[in-house]
């Protein structure tokens, strides 16, 4: 997926003179995950700049590119560190445009490695989407694929208004699979279904997917039972019509998701199904995330993340449900 | 001190002044100085945004404007700036800075429409680059870096000015902004307006730094302070410091030294924390006055002029404060409007719902 | 309201010496909102300190002294200047004590007015707090009238980790009630049960508690439906018990709060209504919310907030549901 | 420059050291330097420091502990920090600091249980007081300034010091902490360990201030440049500043110009972004070789002491190692333990999930 990233990055910044790429170590270094190796080299100093060290800053400055007709690509390092990026993020990137009445905006991209479960040291596991999908004005996207990755990244950059673009590093290495670099964008604000089925609807999106379609096999094997699976992809705006629908044929869903979860984002599509289609449901909307607690070190993660087995029993649950 | 003990860097912060107090000259002035038509459209400048000030203010004690600040007391810094920047320039302001916009073009009618609650005042045309009120404090700092750098990068000979105040210059972002311009040599200059209060922290509680100008020190760039009552060497500077930017020389901090005559605005009682003396004080570096009564004794300026300039701000200003005043509010479901480019299906619902919602207030 | 505050953190002060106040304009000019009006004068500089302005550094201040045994009691002038303290809010406040295995803790308050409607400018009228909601080790506290700010923000400031302490400003003057400076403090982690009712729950908290009671008021004098009336007041954790037990109750439910609907609070919990008390429902719980947009400048913004009558319909409709 | 030009302000930047590169006395020694016991502390310390680093390094690369940031190369100013503070002061490190928690009594084997992935190592009682390892860059030094108002508002004759890299000084926290401890006259001092690179971006391109030291000028605190690979002039002006600090002088920034030998962390690859030439070059200024050349040519050091030390410092590493090794994981639920001091009984369930998890696990 890693590579996914940087050859939406490269495509992007070939075909547009107005992309610039800013962040810590993302020049001679090609960034920490290596998500913009060779860029620097291949389009100069002044397309891909190493930044002092300053989330604040790396946020503030994009606001005011991209309030210039430039169109900024900021890496934030890890997710751990993208809070010092919130005020500009929800004062500024996300109100430019209503702020001037549509007279200057904010075409940003604010990227950053999410999640955890890579025997990462502390502040480099989070995972608090939530508290972007609460902004007005804001796109907040998951790719949960390489090639949802490449697809949905040139959609981000492309968007006349500011993204948080969040790549799950979990997966970053998972999937080695080869993406045609077409310039193809995928559409912003829609789920994927990524597999269709009969009894139950599961939705999810980063890195949680793959177990999400793991325990979506395991239960068509050992138990028959047929597993819808949607990549929600676009956290903000949601689009709860693909999921409703869905549900609306299953009669039962669960939701999985690696962030706490207390007024996580799961809560939100629990409720909105709970509020849209309470009559289709036959069972209690279930969610199966992280806990509401500190992510802990690496010692214990593993048992912090949602698990397969997690999913499978409560979906076991779910269906037994009557 | 031991022998091992070597200097290994030395700084000075310089102040400038050409117009004293009693609008003696103290020095030798700048070659625009002795253009008369110069010193009278600044002159202009700062009575329009006095006298705009003085009905703002009068148009929320009667309920027809929201909180709104003032800047009865600091038309000398505003209107330097104003009258240095070129129109291609840059103008990342505060909250305080309508003597900039005005000469800027924004008309007077758009800062009331945001001050009475419209975002519309904010979409002005007459100066289409120039950013929008910024109410959280330095943030916009750094927007001006990232300006500056947009300009950099596409090879155009503009200059972004910055203008924040005095408890700005406390906050992080201003220094992160700062340290980039610094490194990067950004077109940018850094007017710090320092008016000696935040609401009612004093200057001396915000830091310990006997000039706010040697903030510039730490991200390695130009700093110097100007006295800000004085609008000739607030231009010259502030030109200076442009073209200089403009020219690839990089960034400069200016802190103007003025002072808040005025409540920190309508929402605030400063008679609680600051006393008459220090103001009646500070009123007697009147800027107006003291350009004024230069231009009196060079033969620039006299009684009938001063008449019919306030004359004609009168009528200027009452007919932006009647179009202001006549201006209907926008209908609820706008408020969805510029949320983004195209807004989401998903939102149709709500947009619908303020709709109707507003037609059952009407 | 406002004097319930100056009344409890006066009493704070007097009561423990280690409790401190710092903020922006808190000392001479006793808050914006007078809310610590007197209380420089009575206990001294070093008790009550007006920072220099920089909300990240008002936070992490605080961090810096609870670690060392002070009880500080922070203010942000408004929600809206309450983002730069983030990062240390959920790196460190809620952190501390789980980084050091008890070692370090951080016994702080964190106080903002919050919410809309009193005509201030651009960025006066925020109510975020789900953001706070969302992270572990955190108290989230709004209190809804005189007597539980008085009640709620002495627990906040005895209690041993952090609290975010929001004061929902449109209220500060409508109730001149009468508090009794008793020193008793009100539970935390708990819904109050402000009004008892057959046929339907409303869930609210802060401001907005007002229309809902008001609301209340008009439903059983104009259309003979009683509501039961619960005040969350402390939002994080959350009482889902009280919510729940009176959800069994009446069947129905409808969630009323100020702030943006999508991944709002009211989401956590009508996602828990769903999961936990599905058979219990008559009628899907409904959710009565800020809209998904910037809040607008004051010309607009009454139309921004929950109103009586929207109150009001939403419930006659829920009633109606079958 | 006119006239009216005024100079109001001017500032000097200092650099000290004691021991050149080969070992010889730049100049005059401070005392505590004719006593060769206490060079010998020092020495042992940077000793200690560098085998513990190897060692740990070797368990990452052999999967026995995470991602891990060693101090090859700077041992001289976590030593001359550490062996300058006394049992009472206050330490508020980054994450690269284990030589300095050496020396205030932290076990080498909990430094290695937080870095191999377990909370207990940050509970160490042998420094109570101290902050735990900060990883969210610049973060901490607020703590340190709230930490120092708590001592100077109880009236204790402590300080704090708070120690940050080069590349922490671009954050805003950092410039904050630095503004509030001038204008509050706090007990701080701010160690800047300047290693030349934050990750992979040279100290150039953090800021173009000459010296990182002159950020303390912005907030007009004292602030000064040492040689952080001469441990006796970190330990003389370390020990100058916190004796300043606790007698209420107030703080002061000490910039200690060292070099980082090894990658970042163990995740980092150094040779990526800068050359073999320029890491040799830096290899030349070894601080541990420095101080042992002087204390043998003062006859305070020989080969017979080099390797008893070398021995002791393997076997206490050794002890420690193992102990860290044979401590058992702590079981899943305990994850909630510390995250209040009493859990609210909401997150009941949650704990029991995870204990039931954790068995079948088993
Ligand atoms: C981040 C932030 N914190 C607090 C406030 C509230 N506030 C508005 S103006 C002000 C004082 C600003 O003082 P200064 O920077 O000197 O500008 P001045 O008002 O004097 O022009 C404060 C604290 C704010 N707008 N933004
Ligand atoms: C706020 C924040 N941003 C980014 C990072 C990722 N990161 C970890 S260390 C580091 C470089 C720090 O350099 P410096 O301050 O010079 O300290 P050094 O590692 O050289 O000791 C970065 C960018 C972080 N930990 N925190
Ligand atoms: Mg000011
Ligand atoms: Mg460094």
């Amino acid at each position: 997926m890693i590579e996914a990233v940087n050859t939406a990055l490269a495509h992007e910044l070939g075909a547009d003179e107005s992309v610039v790429l800013l962040g810590e170590d993302i020049g001679v270094n090609g960034g920490v995950f290596r998500a913009t190796v060779g860029l620097q080299e291949r389009f100069g100093e002044h397309r891909v700049l190493d930044t002092p060290l300053a989330e604040t800053m790396i946020a503030g400055l994009s606001v005011g590119m991209a309030a210039q007709g430039l169109r900024p690509v900021a890496e934030i390092q890890f997710m751990g560190f993208i809070y010092p990026t919130v005020d500009q993020i929800i004062s500024h990137a996300s109100r430019m445009r209503n702020r001037t009445h549509g007279r200057l905006t904010c075409a940003m991209v604010l990227r950053a490695p999410f999640g955890g479960g890579i025997r990462a040291p502390e502040h480099h596991s989070e995972s608090t989407e939530a508290m972007f999908a609460h902004m007005p004005g804001l796109r907040v996207v998951i790719p949960s694929s390489p090639a949802r990755a490449y697809g949905l990244l040139l959609a981000a950059i492309r968007d006349p208004d500011p993204v948080v673009f969040l790549e799950p590093k979990r997966i970053y290495r998972m999937q080695k699979q080869e993406i045609e670099d077409n310039g193809e964008a995928l559409p912003l604000d829609v789920c994927f279904t990524l597999r269709n089925g009969a009894d139950i609807t599961l939705v999810s999106w980063g890195a949680s997917m793959h177990e999400t379609l793991q325990a979506a096999d395991k239960l068509q094997e050992d138990a028959d039972i047929s597993c819808e699976v949607i990549d929600v992809a676009t956290i903000k705006p949601l689009d709860m019509s693909t999921i409703l629908e869905s549900v609306e044929r299953t009669g039962r869903c669960v939701i999985v998701h690696e962030a706490a979860r207390t007024c996580g984002v799961g809560a939100e599509i629990a409720a909105q199904l709970a509020e849209k289609g309470l009559l289709t449901l036959f069972a209690p909307v279930r969610r199966v995330t992280g806990y509401d607690t500190i992510m802990p070190l690496l010692r214990l993660e593993k048992h912090y993340l949602p698990g397969v087995d997690q999913i499978y029993r409560t979906v076991k649950e779910t269906m037994e449900f009557a | 001190m031991t022998s091992e003990t070597e200097t290994v860097a030395s700084f000075d912060i310089h102040y400038r002044q050409y117009l004293g107090p009693g609008g003696e000259a103290a020095g030798g002035l700048p070659d625009f100085a002795g253009d008369h038509d110069v010193l009278r459209g600044l002159y202009r400048s700062m009575v329009l945004t006095r006298t705009f000030d003085k009905r703002a203010i009068a148009l929320q004690r009667t309920g027809q404007l929201g909180t709104y600040a003032s800047s009865l007391g600091q038309e000398a810094t505003y209107a330097g700036i104003g009258h240095a920047m070129l129109p291609e320039d840059i103008l990342v302001p505060s909250y305080r800075e309508h003597g900039t916009c005005f000469i800027r073009g924004v008309p007077m009618s758009d800062i009331l429409l945001y001050w009475g609650g419209d975002e519309r005042g904010m979409a002005f045309e007459e100066a289409p680059h120039d950013f929008p009120v910024s109410v959280p404090i330095a943030t916009h700092v750094l927007h001006a870096a990232g300006a500056a750098y947009a300009l950099q990068y596409r090879g155009e000979p503009r200059a972004v000015a910055a203008v924040s105040g005095d408890g700005s210059t406390s906050k992080g972002d201003f220094y992160e902004a700062l340290n980039v311009a610094g490194v990067w040599n950004l077109p940018c200059v850094f007017v710090v307006v320092n008016n000696q209060w935040a609401i009612s922290v004093p200057r001396s509680k915000q830091s310990r730094a006997g000039t706010l100008a040697q903030k510039a020190i730490a991200a390695g760039i130009d700093g110097e302070q100007v006295d800000g009552n004085d609008v000739i060497v607030v231009k010259d500077r502030m030109e200076a410091a442009l073209k200089k930017a403009r020219e690839g020389g990089g960034p400069t901090v200016i802190e103007a030294l003025t002072y808040r005559w005025h409540d920190h605005t309508t929402a605030d009682d400063a008679t609680r924390y600051r006393s008459a003396e220090e103001l009646e004080a500070e009123q007697k570096k009147d800027p107006v006055e003291r350009l004024r009564r230069y231009l009196t004794a060079a033969g620039g300026w006299d009684d009938e002029r001063e008449q019919e300039l306030a004359q004609r701000c009168k009528a200027e200003v009452d007919a932006e404060v009647d179009r202001y005043l006549n201006t209907e509010a926008r209908a609820p479901e706008t408020m969805f409007d510029h949320l983004y480019e195209t807004l989401p299906s998903i939102y149709g619902d709500q947009r619908e719902e303020l709709k109707a919602k507003g037609k059952r207030d009407e």
